[in-house]
């Protein structure tokens, strides 16, 4: 039986851990003395520690993880998303053992990981792209010129970044020296690299980002594309399959560059090129992910298709297993939960997960890196879980995503969970009228209980709180349980007007 | 059982008195009564019934700094709850909201990324004097109140749990 | 706000909840003392008690779901299956008492809940069936008269029953006295009416049904079929969509003959027509279930519809939202997990669910009626769970189900899981070389675990019972981890050799 | 810490000797030195990491028989785990096998739908002699022995649990 490593942890190595299993394949887990019992490992057959918490001491290690393999005989890895997943000094090494790697070549993950490389490459293709630096800046004077140049705002990125970390607005040229420092801070936190670049800012665009599947005889398709313009601090929070802004002749033209983005580099395996979408229709290549995304799963609702099994086949050698491109069927939508406390600013909020009661039912997928019981450690990037929802068009994806989160519960810690159920009543979201910066002029306000909720909760937390209330459980053997008490008379909830 | 409950934007408060537990409690609540089925689920996990068979599924988790986090019908919300004593005796000294914090502590646990003040150096309410690091993001702590720092109890790497104090305060200062 | 109120519990009672939250709908449940506890209450709106747990003083009694929908003020009322969803006598109390019945009319329900008028009524229709009798049987005698006339074997069914229950074969007329009595027990008990007829039992066919929808428009559309030939004790346990028995046309033929059957009846709602199919692919009509059916989740995934929430739909007025005929797309299989023993005779193992693992991730849908913690009272139907498996072909979903399975944990009651993985390996059911007699000649024998999981097992338990054992837990805080200890050097699980 | 294991199957069984517990154990099974990481996930249910990284999620519980329920790798399985000195005396009295059964119980909760025999009545071993009806299903109780019916312990529309007796044999008989 063949063995694949995982180099990730959480939601996304479970996601791959299927995978797995629906090849025969047997999984091999990593974990960090953080992750011992995390359910990651418990879902895999082979199960390796490398090392304390801190990521640049475990998941970012190249030899512990290539160690990992050898010790557990695998023979193929794949890096899921984040970590060393675009890191195409990694993807070489993986190959120098001897090992598969579930990717693109280290090649395509260089020429497009370089946010100044890949500009070349595919502006050769004619691929539009925004303008910005085409190497990465050596101080912040040469920032601010390229500002007086192009103009403000301008966004601050890592070379060798991606997913949103360490990317900064600059408004002006006052800002540029202390968002220089910070931006080059945290790229060298997440990515070991601080190179960083600018670009123009385009004010109000649209996130829409194209999957393509390549395979090695050459094949490269387009999966339709994927709406994620809702961004906090410049992560994506929710994402939809299709775009509602995008129509047929949009997507057939975006597919079209995203296929001739991905033709520049020669690319092999599951990938995405981003752009960003203006109010007028013209759309900028933004970057191409050289990996499998977070928001994979709605493309593979509503397309019907494995982006992750399809991954491992086309490292294998195979043909991608599609004959045909595969037809949309009606839309779907991912809501990114995340261990932080929305009443709080969105701190973070790890801890014990004491009780987690996870969506179910018709339209509703999870894939989540938990379960009840299950420790949120703080030394990760806080999302749990991945709430998607499928309905026959848009409204009844956002019906029943809405359900979806009415119907969850985590007790414990806190979680994004009630920042979506406002999110999901905004009007301008149930309208589509959205950017890239409709969440900076959005805040969540914490939803003033119904005055008989309120009440309901005041008396159990008295009850909670009175001796003896913990005694009262119901039966425990498989019998009749004891029976309401007395009823009261009053016609109205718990004595109260409605 | 008498208590007195209190949401964070109500002065006021308002006086619940249980006189019948689980599983038929009995209850006013500003002299409104209550009445219903209550069985516990799970520890700090209820349902209620209400006589007209309204249905309410609670979480309720007692905080470390005496609030209960609730959470029903698909709202997260905080309130106060205090047994009666308690709440007289804060009401007779002015409450907890009179006293001058003394210290800035970590809301959260995380890593100490930088410390941005130091001892004898004078601050400004909101004035960020530390960045905290958890799940990838950097968290600024900001300064509680105008006043002079007395001593910094966190370094830089350092780990900190919710609730352990970075920064105090001197004395009376502002 | 409308409210609906369901009268069932456990899944099904979810699922319609579940459809009220799509519609904006505010659900009601009802239950027994047994069930005070239970997930579809703590999931309602409004939940009103309907006496002690055996279902014939509760979940059976008309006048106590009448009087909950009064006191609720729900104007909708919703029967689930099983219970009293096709009392047509129920039905016709409800529109009496001002309530919409979610369901077909009376006269429907009526003329397809006598398997005798039934069979009149399609006859007429031109729908082909089996040979049967075609008035309740008056005594055992005329069993055995009608089984020396047509042949043996014989199948005795409740005139007024579904689902398998009460059902019996008798294989000659000696079998006929015992069986009779057994069958007319049964049918008091679970349907409060002891009528029984006999029926031709055509050896190793298949059960093959197609959903069917009807509205008040007097549209009728056929949305496919499905294979539910895995019965246990007459009780389906695997369900796929489609039928991988069913070509094109043969599909063409059945929906046609099944949309005749609904028209017999003016059929308005979702419905569900039966059919054997034997070997040379001549169909019969079985019976038409005037109901939601619990395998209605395979038909969902294949064609993308909701059927609980068109029900609803219909059931006010409106036409079905399904304008063409809708197109289906790859495969589903469903699971239904039982509480019960496959090591014991399949015993029931009612009890609290200490831990409840479920599946999730790519082209899984759970429907479940229970969370861990919860009790499974004895009082009702074993099952507790509905696994479904969907597959861009058969062989996806077999995979994906066999995933799903295994990914699966459930402590404290055992279930039907360790079933379904020794069947999904079985070569006759991976090659769909499957009639409905296949399980009575498949015995359930329990896997002898491999010697590293035995001796894994066996450490686990003593480690387990050895006093201190329980005191290390993860860490409660969102912390570091303690590392694991001193590694051996072994170099073979456990010290075993593979 | 000494035990002795056993399959159903497995007539002579097999000593487990557990010289050092979690995190790191170390025993040996028939001599087969075992080591690994062995972490507690819950009550129950745990975690093993092997030297060669084979990692093993397992559920246990003990059962009222004495007996171990296990699940791991989608096997459901049973087994007897007894500290050493049980075993010991256990094979000195010859096991419990020996004892002629006295009773015939329930082996699952369930309502008592029929009693088929009556005091003083002769039956032989599988017959049935009662009918439970769990979860909608008739359950026929065999018995388990030839012998003669001492007392019914159990009457139709009664509920009964798991462990309780249903039908008393006459000592001795046959």
């Amino acid at each position: 039986m063949t063995r694949l490593l995982i180099a990730n942890r959480g939601e996304i190595a479970i996601r791959v851990i299927r995978a797995c299993r629906d090849l025969g394949i047997s999984p091999v887990a990593v974990y960090s003395e953080a992750d011992r019992a995390a359910l990651h490992v418990r879902l895999a057959d082979w199960a390796v520690p490398i090392g304390p918490a801190p990521a640049r001491e475990s998941y970012l290690v190249v030899e512990k993880l290539l160690d990992a393999a050898k010790k557990t005989g695998a023979t193929m890895l794949h890096p899921g998303y984040g970590f060393l997943s675009e890191n195409a000094a990694f993807a070489r090494r993986v190959v120098e053992a001897g090992l598969t790697w579930v990717g693109p070549s280290p090649d395509s993950i260089a020429a497009m990981g370089s946010k100044t490389e890949s500009r070349r490459r595919v502006l050769e293709a004619g691929v539009p792209i925004v303008p910005g630096m085409t190497t990465p800046a050596r101080s912040a004077d040469e920032i601010a010129e390229f500002g007086r140049e192009n103009g403000f705002p301008l966004l601050l990125k890592a070379a060798a970044g991606g997913g949103g970390k360490g990317m900064r607005v600059v408004r002006s040229a006052e800002e540029v020296p202390a968002a220089f420092t910070r931006a080059r801070s945290e790229a060298r936190s997440y990515f070991a690299d601080d190179a960083v670049y600018a670009e123009l800012f385009v004010e109000h665009p649209r996130h829409v980002e194209v999957q393509v599947l390549g395979d090695t005889t050459g094949r490269i398709i387009a999966v339709g594309e994927r709406e994620c313009s809702l961004q906090r601090r410049h992560q994506k929070v929710l994402e939809e399959c299709p775009s509602a802004a995008v129509g047929p002749e949009l997507r057939a033209r975006m597919e079209a560059v995203a296929v001739a983005a991905a033709k520049s580099v020669d690319y092999v395996s599951a990938g995405t090129v981003e752009f960003l979408l203006a109010k007028d229709g013209r759309f900028f290549f933004l970057e191409m992910n050289t990996r499998i995304q977070v928001e994979h799963p709605v493309t593979e609702m509503v397309y019907g298709v494995d982006l992750v099994t399809e991954m491992i086949r086309i490292a294998r050698g195979e043909p991608m297993s599609l004959n045909e491109k595969p037809a949309p069927r009606g839309h779907a939508i991912q809501c990114r939960i995340y261990a932080e406390d929305p009443a709080r600013g969105f701190a973070p909020s790890p801890g014990r997960i004491l009780r987690l009661r996870r969506p179910q039912g018709p339209g509703i997928r999870v894939d989540s890196g938990v379960e009840g019981g299950d420790v949120v450690p703080l030394d990760y990037d806080p999302m749990i879980a991945k709430f998607v929802a499928w309905g026959r068009d848009r409204d009844e994806a956002l019906r029943r995503m809405r359900r979806a989160l009415s119907e969850s519960r985590v007790d414990g810690i806190e979680t994004s969970i009630p920042f979506f159920l406002s999110l999901l009543e905004d009007p301008d979201v149930v309208a589509n009228r959205i950017s890239t910066q409709f969440l900076d002029g959005w805040s969540y306000v914490p939803k003033r209980p119904p005055e008989d909720v309120a009440a309901a909760s005041m008396v159990a937390a008295a009850l909670e709180s009175m001796d003896g209330a913990k005694k009262r459980r119901p039966p425990a053997a498989g019998s009749s349980g004891s029976g309401p008490g007395a009823w009261r008379t009053a016609r109205t909830s718990f004595g109260l007007r409605e | 059982m008498k208590f007195r409950t209190r949401f964070a934007d109500d002065k006021a408060g308002r006086a619940l008195d249980v006189t019948a537990g689980a599983p038929s409690f009995e209850a006013t609540l500003e002299g409104v009564p209550l009445s219903g089925d209550a069985l516990a689920v799970r520890d700090g996990v209820w349902s209620l019934v209400g006589p007209d068979g309204r249905q309410i599924e609670v979480s309720v988790a007692f905080k470390n700094d005496g609030s209960v986090r609730a959470y029903a019908a698909g709202c997260l919300f905080g309130f106060e709850l205090l047994d009666e004593l308690t709440a007289r005796a804060l009401a007779a000294t002015g409450g907890r909201s009179t006293r001058r914090v003394a210290h800035a502590a970590a809301a959260m646990p995380g890593r100490v990324l930088r410390v941005l003040v130091a001892p004898g150096e004078k601050v400004t309410q909101g004035q960020p004097i530390l960045v905290l690091e958890a799940m990838k993001m950097e968290n600024e702590v900001k300064s509680p109140r105008d006043g002079v720092v007395a001593s910094v109890e966190a370094a830089a790497g350092q780990a900190v749990s919710a609730g352990d104090v970075l920064v105090r305060f001197e004395a009376g200062g502002e």
